[in-house]
Formats: structure tokens, C-alpha cells, sequence
């Protein structure tokens, strides 16, 4: 029966995540983006919400609790409201772990996830974009071919969060022009990490090139089955951290349009502004909902294809519309780097172009 | 549990009434179109056999007895289901959808401020007997959406009321008035120097000396449905034909209020009815395309996606925002939470996502597209009237505006 | 050196039809709209202004003037401004004599041009546009085909003003899937009027599906030389249409906003409407100047397809936006046939369809 | 006669600028962008050797004598040579272009309304020496778009006018005052009760004691360009560095007024920039489609392009429309044509074109766009500051809605 109204378990780790992201996360988002740099300890702190562990069953060290791409959902927007690189930087073993625990064998099973369910973080990553204008998920120009019995991982990643630093990268590849995933260790010869990229948003999280070079994996990296849902999940964590950018962005302008006053009266009190805000929180809303129904439907074990990139590219020009706008609304304070709203642009700008960077 | 799935008897519900939508509306939706100002009667006498007594549409604000009395702890669907039914007779068609027998908006207005003895003298006749229409009148050739500026008085002369007055843009006013055994809910001022305060609804029945239909509005679209414009000329009726109380006074929920709250339902109801229209249009895009072997590739990267492809999944996407929009409106009347903000998100984007995607369809059809030949255009004239009625596009989005800045209509207009 | 001042005869001659659309033509554009029917004398009256005539040579009976595409969008801007459809009615003869005009040989300037020069109106007409999505005047299903010396035409055409009333029908058509025109006369067997289209918007004029079934006409009946610079010049003309129609919708709307009162005062004082139309005045002037320029390179006789398709598909977008917004300016009472903008939004959604419909 | 084609002066000038543009810009382009706050001395060096004693960007109205003197009958290009100019070298970086060392908005308000002396006393040192910097103080924290709110104070004392405030968003304030010998035109008060008649504008020179920049911001884009902070404590200025009429009475050309009309000229100028930034991604854009094969089929059906191909044409439509907007409001300036409509239309247009062209160039990129090896992200940002500065896109709307609606300030605010 049709319902909003996200249930217990939900709504308290909403509100925990939530709470995180305004008192820790928030705080240090500008600095996290001018150093380019994400401190440890808020990794650290993050970790201890048990957000990776938790989707990992009890008998390989985890939680055991639901996988939920609802929950997920919930748990994005508010991430994205505290800051979206350090959102990508916490989530980022999510890209390891849940490609493992939805296709991999018992083995990839028991050898991956016991690693990601100790007291600290530990990296994990995913290489799936290539530096191609019109990149596209189902035509990969990384290819894996097969070699007396192993694969052989040649071509060019970009956008890899926490590259070398990580200890597994799933790397997409294709096998006979299918999109394939393989779990690739980080001291595999063959992979290299190329140098960070230097990119205009997500400055804090570090990304980088990679070059797979003759890349030698064993046939059992291979994780079988469908990517499909895999990138659908993506697709709706972007599409849920872009309405926590979006949120972000739009109180903040909210509430810089009450204070500000002109011609006597607050910016917020002339038609002009106070639509602006009006339009952007409604396609805040519109585009979280969007979101959820495509949760759902993966939750039901459904494809949701449909849905899913729906959401995800109504979410990435929500996302720059809302934001831009928030600039707008600022004027030439909203310009300045002493105001959020730059850099909720320049993340916002984003994602459009991001696939396969967040898993939650 | 965040859940969008319906329930079954909605479910069952919606595919009768797609059929009935089919089979029914759809054949004689281009006749009434061309045939302006002519009565569906067929199809009103099969749909008033059909709903007389229920309000397939009705919808409102729940009241507390309804929702936990008969021993069900299941919550109400009342509202979420009126949207899925609007939403279905609308993609049939939204002008045979409006010209439907029912209490209407007057009926909504006598039900949520009228006491018993009013709901039971105006609405009980809706049970029974010939097709019946009850309209509410509000505008005036003077205001539109300042609805704080009622020019129509109403005068206390001993046991009665005397009403003068015009107003305009009555939806079913003919046919409530002149054609049925119905009534219209008036707006009058009784005290010009009291504001809104001084402002009340008023029951006029048919066939009341000194109203008449001076003019049937004809119009871009949903030409089926009767616009009226009334001309109240020392119009008496009974005392106790007020809704609410009288007296120019304090907070007056009944009143004013009372008929401006009851938009948080009908807002929803505009909305679904615009999604209607949206869906058929869309539904219809998609079936040429289909038939033209165009496929809809929706994870292939924007920038390699064709024009059409990239217009059709924007169309699919804005029709089905504004439709969870919508639903979410309802749902909340349905568990009695206030949801002002939402139904005026739901409205504002649902109007105008309905009027992009209809002009876009039919650009996409190309010649065909504009062509009276096929029903697309009809529904791009149909779709535009609720970006306008019940509160413009400006309008709701003020109301979002105020809510979200927490300001008042006087700090913000 | 750049300069935006028509020169003193484009000012003559766009005034002079301006004072004919505001006094003669919008009074009577309602009626005609909803009587599907354009009085005779509107369009004799049209007729003495000369503009069909005044493009053609002395020595073919015409007045011998310029054939400045830039005049021509100065003209058309005024009698879309008037009325669309009863524009397009006025100007179809220019459908035949334009094309002939550029491509004919000097045999069918004599055979055809003298029709065009009396003291009546004679209609002309062509038939470019096909009953098909995606409609493409590059790759016409109409064909031309050789058989012993002549051509036969096969195929649908619809939206051709004027049909069965028109002297020469120009006929495009795809000869060995090149876009060629046909000089066609009314009488030809195998060219039949189907039937009078029942559209949307431009009510008044009378546009027909035509069928071509094994018509045949004679080889000399061919124009020889590229159609582009014609198609060019056609949606210069509709550019310019438009943004005549935009014009009167923009300045009905403003009028009334000027007029209309809420909440104590104009509606134009609001800035939600305020802006509105200050964003269609800009759009208006913008798509002017884009049609202007486009014309002008036309007229140096450059290939203007760039900017005549772009100055085109600005228009259509525009002309949509801007009359959609009129309606919106006046609320309930846009919706109404009392007053005219919902007639101008129906018009000019027919634009990102129309094609070929016009030359001047 | 309608023509849009350059004088063979002017295309050879665009010409030199764009190799200039080309060839020394874009090479140091991205440093001066990562090292924000540090001046391109080389740059500035040579364009103060090459533009010493005239003024490459200028414009402004011309005054009778110039129109029609020297006995040429040819009519003036000067503003929209002057377009023409800024949009070469915002082709090749908006920042470096902002940082070139001229008289700027400072120097343009002494031409405008200062006397023959004061024009003397501070705009002849542009001609020799050192590279110098002049610029305009308006915004203060308080207030942005409403430049009534003036809170700064000037009052007399003696010989002097002594100067109190804070001043924001000051372009080339550091240069101005603490890198050349420049100066800062200051609007103040002298007399808060009067409102705007009694703003004035002050010339500060550098060097001034109690005049101290304070903060040099961090911006999104156009870093190279110095945007200052600027304290005033008791800043003592002699008498006559008042621009205008120092009473504060009825009509004051010179001083409000005449400051607020420089906008006028400087708007189209603006827009110039903007469209230089623009033309610099739509053009890097196209390139890049070519390299990869993609055509643009002009005369192909909306219905049949790709996606991309569309996206193309409306970031061309919508650049060349903002073209040709600002060329016209520049070419009425050349002809002595009031253009305030014109200039904040084409603004208006120019910077919201400009800010979506360049956010749809860096999504048609991918990830190389969003990525620093390359210059769009860059141009993308800086893009932005067109939308803002010299009046947001907002403030432009109104003034373009009051002239259409023929309001005054007061009426539509």
C-alpha cells in the first residue's frame, strides 16, 4: 500500500547519519575541499556508524543488517548534505563489499569481506569510468580477455576514489563486449595507479587515473551474474546524494534570503527569489521521490533500470539547476569561497558526469 | 514503510476504470470537444447510475472518526485513491472527467464547513434521481487569484440573504444551476470594510429568482466542461444557506478558511487530473514510437542518447515526479497530517510538467502531432487549464514560498 | 560595417504592412479563426500592397523591387503580428513565384509570373511537408521518377495551403533521393486534394492533404538548381513570423498585466509577472536579430543553412514559451477565446512542425 | 542598412587581439588560475606597454563633438569595437583580461563626470610610467543590488571630505590602491536623509592614510582578477576629489546619476566578456566533436538529431543571440541612442547563456570536462561571475521589465 513514511529502523539510522553529517562532516567540508584532503578521523568516525558493516552478514563479521537500497537512499541525502566528498571517501568500500555480497561465490565472499568489518577503515574502490567523452557502461573500452585460463585487464580508468590506497578494486571491464566486474587486489602487477586527478569538484576526495597494463587476474576474480543492479544501486545512491547537495544548497540560500535585506525588505520577500527557492525545493522533493520508487523497486528484486537512471539524470540536473540557482541567490557573496555555495556548484556540476562512484 | 505499491482493491479499482476510460470516453472525446456546449448525456446518466450516493472522486481531509472507527487499524486510502481514479477517467478524457454529475466543489465546501441539517438539505439529493451539479463560485471579472477581494455582497434583509453580484469562471455552474436540481456555493462579502473576515460562503440553490447563467465560457480546451459566468441580481435565499457562522469575527474555520482549506484536497485532485492527461499523451508517444521502432535506450549516457530519446525519458520523468508529488499530497490528508505545503508543490509541478509534456508530444508527432486527426492536440489544449485553475502556477508557488520561508501572505505576495 | 537601421524603403515597407496588420488584419483574426475561413477581401486588400508583386521583374509584369531576404523578415514580423493564418494565405503566391524566381529558367518565369502580377489575388501554393513523424525535407518519400522524358510524382503530401485553389503547386520531391521542386498546375491528373486538414492552430488558413499518384508532368516542369537557399529562405520567414506572433502575444499580456489588479495593485508590478515578461521581450528581440542576421547572409548570397536552422529552431522554442506564457499572464482569462493568446499559443506551437509554409 | 559585417578596421583588430589571445593568454591561463592572488606582471607589462593612453575596452556614449568631428561622416564603432575587443580577449581569459592595468570603472566615472581638472589630475598618469589600476567601490556588506543603501559616510571638514565605511566586491581594488598608483572612485553619503541624492561618489587616490584593503576574496573563478575589501577610517580626501555637484539637490547628472549611467556603457561590455568565455567552450566543444567525428547536421529535423547535436546548436543559437543583443545595445551607444533597455537586455541574456553554455559544455565533455587538464571547468567558472556582477541577471530583469512596463523604481522593485 502506498506510503511514505520510511519505518523505525530507517528513520533512526536517517536521524544518526543526519546528525553526523551536521555536526562532524559540515564543519570541515571547505577545508576538506580547499587542501584537497580528508582528515582521518572523520573517516574514522564514520566507520564507527557501521554503515559498511552493517549490510554484511553476521558469518562473514558484519551486522547482518538489511541492504536496503531505500535505507540507502536515506542514508545518501543526508551524507550529501554534510559533504559529498566525504560522503564518496566514507561509502567508498561500499564499492568493494556490495558487488561482492550480491555476486560473488562463497569463496570471494569469505576472502573479501572479513576485511571490511574490523574496527578501522579500510579502503576499497571501483574503477568503472574511462576518460572518454559519450563513456558508456555498456561499451567499455577496458577490456578482459581471457589467457590460458586467467584474464588479462588492459586500457584506462578514471575517477577511482582512494586508488591506491585501496585494498580491492573492482574493476568493469569488458568480456566479448559485455560489461563484466573483477575483483582486482592493489598490488596486482599490471595496475597502476597513473597520478590523482585534479578535477574542479569532490576536491577533498582523492581520485585517480589508473592504467591496467597487461593486468594479470585469475579466472576466479571474476565476480559472475549481472552488473545491471549493481549500477542501478549506483544510480540511486548518485541520485540520492545529489538531493542531499541540493537540500544543502537550497537552505542555505533559504536562509541567506531571509537575513539579507535590499530595498528595505528581505531578498526573500520579492517574487523573484522567493519562486527561485519555491521551484528548487519542490524539484528537491520531486527528485528524492524519484529516487525512492527506484529503491524500492530494486528492493523488490525488480529491474529497475528504468527507474533507476531516471532518477539519476533528473537528479543531475536538479542538482545544478538547484545549486547554481543557490549561487544566484547570494549574488556576489555567493561567488566567494567564505560561502558553501561555490563549491556545492562546482560538486553539483558533477554529476552528470559521475557513474558508478558511490555504492550505499 | 516507504512502499509504492497499491493496494489491491485500488489496483481493481483503477483497471475498471481504465477501461470504462477505454472504452467509454475515449471513442467520444473528439465529438464533445468540436461539439462545445453540448451535454454528454449518455455518459453522464451511465455515470451518475454509477457513483450517485459515493464521490468517486470526493476526497478531503479525513476526520478522525473515519479513520480509526470500524475496527480496521488498515489506514484510510480515500485520498490517494481519488488521485488514481482522477488520474485514470482523466486520461480518458479531462472535459467528460469535469462534466461527471457530482457534488463538486460546492459539495466539497458544504460537506467540510456545512452542519448537519445543510449537508443533509444540499447534499442528500445527490443520492438520488436525475444528474446533479453543485459548483463553487469564487471569481469575479474583477480578481482572479486575490481571492480576498470578493466584490459580490450579500445583505441581511429578515429571514434572507439578497446577493449581488457577477461572477465568472464557475466550473459546471451552468449545469449545476440550470440544468439540474443543484446548487453553487457562492463567495460574498457581507462586510467590505472587514476584510477577509467579512467574506462567506453562500449556498444558492437552482432555480433561485435573480441568478442567472449570463454566459458559457468558450475555451482553449476541455470544452466539455461548462465555465459560467452568474449574475447574481438581488438574489434571496434562506437565512441558514451561510456555511459556517455569520457573524464578521475572529478565526472562522467554517467559513473563509474553511473553503480555502478544502484546496489542500482539491489540489491534489487537479493534479491527478493532470497527470491524466500527461499519461495519455505520453502513452501515446510511446506506442508511435514503438511502432516507428524506436527504442528507448534509458541507462545509455545522455550524450549518446538521440534528441527523441532524451525528450521521451524527460517527459516519463516529469509526469512521474509530479505523479509521486501527488500521491504524497494525498497520502497525507489520508493520515490526517496538514499537507498545505504539498498540495501546492504537487499542483504547481504537476501543471506545469502536464503542459510541457503535452506541447512536447505533439511537436514530437510532428504534422501528426498537430493534426485534429489524432487526440494529442486536444490533450495539449486540455492540460494547460491546470497550470491555470485552482490557483496559477504563481500562485502555488507562493504558497510553497511562504510555507518554506515561513512567511505570511502579507509578508509575502 | 555592423549596423542595425533598416534602411528607409524596409522602413516604408514595414510600416505600411504594419498599419495593414493592426488596423485590417487583427480585427478580423478571431473570426476567421473560429469561422476556419479568411474573407476575400482581406486578401485582395493584402494583394494591393504589392507584396507578391513588387519582388517580381518589370519585364514579367511585377514592379521590379528588391528581394531582400532581410526585407522580407521586416514584412513578415508585421503580418505575423497581425494574424498567422491569414499571413500565410497573403503570402502563399510567393510560394510559387519565389522558387521560380530563383531556379526557373527563363520559359517558366514567362510561363508563370505574369499569373502572379494582375490586379487579383491568385493563389499559389507548394507542397513540401509529408504525414510523417520526423519529417525530414532531405529525404522526401514523395518521389520523382523518370519515365520516357517525363517525371512522375508519387506520394502524400499534407499541410499545403490552399490546395485545390492554387494555380501552380510547387512539388517537392526526392529524385534519386536528392530534394528537387516541380513546377505542378492545378489541372495535372494524378495530383488530387484529399482533404482539408483540421489542425490545431492556423485555423483560418486552409491547408489540404494532396496525394500524387502516378502524375505526371513533363521534365520541363522541373526547377532546376539547389533548393537550400529557398528552404533557408522559408524559415527565415517562419523565424520571422513567429516573432511576430510572440510580439503581439508579449504586448496583449503586458497590457493586461499593466491593467489587471491583485492584492492592490497591477499584476505588472508583481515580479514573478514582471519578469516573465521582461524575459520574453529579451527572447523576442533575440530571435529577431538572429532571423536578421540570417537573412542578411542569405542576401550576400552565402550558404545561410547554419544560421537560417538555428534562427528557425530559436524561433519555434521561443514563439512556444513566450505565447505559453501570455496565457499564463492572464490566468483563467488566457484560457478563454474571448481573448487572443490562446489562439497565439496555438499558433505558435505549429512552428517546430511548420516547414516550407511560408516565403517572402 | 542592417549589416553584420565588421569594418575591415575592426576584423583586423580582432584578428591581432586573438593571436594575442591565443599565442600569451591561454599558455598562462591555468597557472594564474591555481595561484590565486598572484599577478601576471608579464601580462600586465605588456598590455600596459601596448594600451598605455587609450583605452582598448572603453565605450561609454560618445559626445557630439566626437560623433560628428574630424570631418569623417563615417559613423562611430568605438563601443562596438569596444565588444569586440573584450570578447577576443575573454576568449582567451576572462581573469588575465581583468587584470590588464587601465582606468576601468573608476576611470570611466571620472570621464563621465568629473571636471576638466579632475579628469587631468587622475586620468593623464595612465598614459606614462608604471602600470596603473583604477577602480569603483559600491557594494558594502549590507547590500548588494540596491545601491541606494549606501552606508558609507563622507562629511566635510575643512578642506577635506573625510571618509568612513566599508566597501566589498571591489574589482582591482588592491591594485588599485596598494599595487599602482591608482585609485578608487568611493560612493558615500553626505547626507543619509536625503537617500539617493545624497550618495556621491569620491575619487580616492592610493597612497591615502586610513584607506586599507583588507581581504583580497577567494573566489570561484576569474582569480586572476584582484576583488576587494576596502576599510575607510577617517580617510581624509581633498575637497575637490568630489565627482559632480557636492549638494545634495534636485537632478545630479554628474554624480549619482552620471555613475549609475556608466552602466549603460559597462553592461554591454560585460556581456562582450561573457560571450568571449562562451564562444571559448563552444568552440573547444566543437572541436573535440569534430576530432571524434560527430557532425552537426543543421537542416536535420529537431525530431532526428542526437541528443549532442542538439545541445550544440542551442549553446551556439543562444551565443550568437547574445551576440548580437550586445552588439546592438553597443552600436546605439556609437549612434548617441539611449540604451539602457538594450544594455540590460543583452547582459541580462549574455550572462545566463553564457553560465548554461558553459555547464553544458563541461557535462558534453565528460569526464575530461569536469576535469583541470583542460580549460573549460575553468571557463565554466568563470563564467558565472557574469550572471552577478555589474548587476545579477535579476537586477537586470527588473530594470529591463521597468522599461518595457514603463515603470519607475519605485513601482517595481
Amino acid at each position: 500500500m502506498i506510503s511514505f513514511e520510511p519505518n523505525e529502523d530507517q528513520r533512526m539510522m536517517r536521524d544518526t547519519v543526519a546528525s553526523f553529517a551536521i555536526n562532524q562532516v559540515r564543519p570541515i567540508a571547505r577545508d576538506a575541499d580547499e587542501s584537497c584532503q580528508i582528515p582521518d578521523s572523520i573517516v574514522q568516525q564514520a566507520w564507527e556508524l557501521g554503515l559498511i558493516q552493517s549490510a554484511i552478514p553476521e558469518e562473514h563479521g558484519g551486522y547482518g543488517g538489511d541492504r536496503s537500497a531505500v535505507t540507502s537512499a536515506l542514508v545518501c541525502e543526508e551524507l550529501g548534505y554534510g559533504d559529498l566528498s566525504i560522503a564518496l571517501h566514507v561509502l567508498a568500500p561500499r564499492l568493494v563489499t556490495y558487488p561482492v555480497l550480491e555476486l560473488g561465490s562463497d569463496e570471494q565472499k569469505n576472502e573479501v569481506l572479513p576485511a571490511y568489518c574490523g574496527d578501522s577503515f579500510v579502503a576499497g574502490t571501483a574503477a568503472l569510468m574511462e576518460p572518454a567523452m559519450g563513456f558508456d557502461v555498456n561499451q567499455l573500452s577496458v577490456t578482459a580477455s581471457r589467457q590460458n585460463g586467467d584474464y588479462v585487464l588492459d586500457g584506462a580508468k578514471c575517477y577511482v576514489p582512494l586508488g591506491p590506497d585501496a585494498r580491492h578494486t573492482v574493476v568493469y571491464a569488458a568480456e566479448d563486449g559485455e560489461t563484466k566486474a573483477f575483483l582486482v587486489g592493489s598490488d596486482t602487477p599490471g595496475l597502476a595507479v597513473v597520478e590523482r586527478e585534479k578535477i574542479m569538484g569532490i576536491k577533498g576526495l582523492a581520485t585517480y587515473e589508473l592504467k591496467l597494463d597487461n593486468c594479470k587476474i585469475p579466472a576466479s576474480a571474476r565476480l559472475e551474474g549481472d552488473v545491471k543492479p549493481i549500477f542501478n544501486r549506483s544510480r540511486i545512491a548518485l541520485a540520492s546524494l545529489a538531493v542531499g547537495v541540493a537540500r544543502a544548497a537550497f537552505e542555505y540560500a533559504r536562509d541567506y534570503a531571509k537575513d539579507r535585506h535590499a530595498f528595505g525588505v528581505p531578498i526573500a520577500q520579492k517574487q523573484a527569489i522567493a519562486f527561485m527557492l519555491a521551484e528548487m525545493a519542490i524539484e528537491i522533493d520531486a527528485t528524492r521521490l524519484l529516487a525512492w520508487e527506484a529503491a524500492w523497486k530494486l528492493d523488490r528484486g525488480e529491474d529497475a533500470t528504468r527507474e533507476s537512471c531516471l532518477a539519476k539524470n533528473y537528479a543531475a540536473d536538479m542538482v545544478l539547476k538547484v545549486t547554481d540557482n543557490a549561487v544566484q541567490v547570494l549574488g556576489g557573496h555567493g561567488y566567494i569561497r567564505d560561502h558553501m555555495v561555490e563549491l556545492w556548484l562546482r560538486n553539483g556540476r558533477g554529476f552528470a558526469t559521475f557513474e558508478g562512484l558511490a555504492l550505499a | 514503510m516507504i512502499d509504492f505499491e497499491m493496494s489491491e482493491d485500488m489496483k481493481g479499482m483503477r483497471d475498471m476504470i481504465n477501461q470504462v476510460a477505454e472504452g467509454t470516453m475515449r471513442p467520444i472525446s473528439r465529438q464533445y470537444d468540436e461539439e462545445e456546449h453540448t451535454d454528454p448525456v449518455d455518459w453522464q446518466k451511465m455515470m451518475w447510475d454509477v457513483s450517485k450516493g459515493t464521490s468517486v472522486f470526493g476526497g478531503g481531509p479525513q476526520d478522525k472518526k473515519e479513520r480509526s472507527g470500524n475496527g480496521s487499524s488498515k489506514p484510510s486510502e480515500r485520498n490517494v485513491g481519488a488521485t488514481v481514479t482522477i488520474e485514470e477517467l482523466s486520461w480518458g478524457d479531462a472535459g467528460l472527467y469535469l462534466s461527471i454529475p457530482n457534488p463538486g466543489l460546492g459539495g466539497a465546501a458544504v460537506s467540510a464547513a456545512g452542519t448537519p441539517d445543510q449537508k443533509k438539505r444540499f447534499l442528500e439529493r445527490f443520492g438520488s434521481g436525475e444528474p446533479k451539479w453543485a459548483a463553487m463560485a469564487i471569481t469575479e471579472p474583477g480578481f482572479g487569484s486575490d481571492s480576498a477581494a470578493v466584490a459580490t455582497t450579500a445583505v441581511r434583509d429578515g429571514d434572507h440573504w439578497v446577493l449581488n453580484g457577477t461572477k465568472i469562471f464557475c466550473t459546471s455552474g451552468h449545469r449545476a444551476l440550470e440544468k439540474s436540481e443543484g446548487f453553487v456555493v457562492v463567495w460574498a462579502t457581507v462586510d467590505k470594510s472587514a476584510g477577509r473576515a467579512g467574506i462567506k460562503a453562500f449556498v444558492v440553490d437552482h432555480g433561485t429568482p435573480g441568478v442567472t447563467v449570463t454566459k458559457v465560457e468558450d475555451k482553449l480546451g476541455i470544452r466539455c466542461s461548462d465555465t459560467a459566468a452568474i449574475v447574481l441580481e438581488d438574489a434571496r435565499i434562506p437565512l441558514d444557506n451561510v456555511l459556517g457562522d455569520p457573524e464578521v469575527k475572529g478565526p472562522d474555520k467554517k467559513g473563509f478558511k474553511g473553503a480555502m482549506a478544502t484546496f489542500d484536497a482539491t489540489r491534489p485532485a487537479v493534479a491527478a487530473s493532470a497527470i491524466g492527461i500527461g499519461r495519455a499523451a505520453v502513452d501515446f508517444v510511446r506506442d508511435e514510437l514503438a511502432k516507428a521502432g524506436v527504442e528507448i535506450h534509458y541507462d545509455r549516457p545522455v550524450m549518446k542518447q538521440s534528441a527523441l530519446e532524451r525528450d521521451f525519458m524527460e517527459m516519463e520523468a516529469n509526469l512521474q515526479a509530479a505523479r509521486l508529488l501527488t500521491w504524497r499530497a494525498a497520502w497525507m490528508m489520508d493520515r490526517g497530517m496538514q499537507n498545505n505545503l504539498e498540495a501546492s508543490m504537487c499542483k504547481s509541478k504537476a501543471g506545469l510538467a502536464v503542459t510541457q509534456v503535452t506541447q512536447k508530444a505533439v511537436e514530437i508527432l510532428g504534422p501528426l502531432g498537430y493534426s485534429r486527426k489524432i487526440l494529442l492536440e486536444k490533450w495539449m489544449r486540455d492540460a494547460k487549464i491546470n497550470d491555470i485553475f485552482e490557483g496559477t502556477q504563481q500562485i502555488n508557488l507562493l504558497i510553497v514560498a511562504r510555507r518554506i520561508l515561513d512567511y505570511s501572505s502579507k509578508e509575502l505576495n
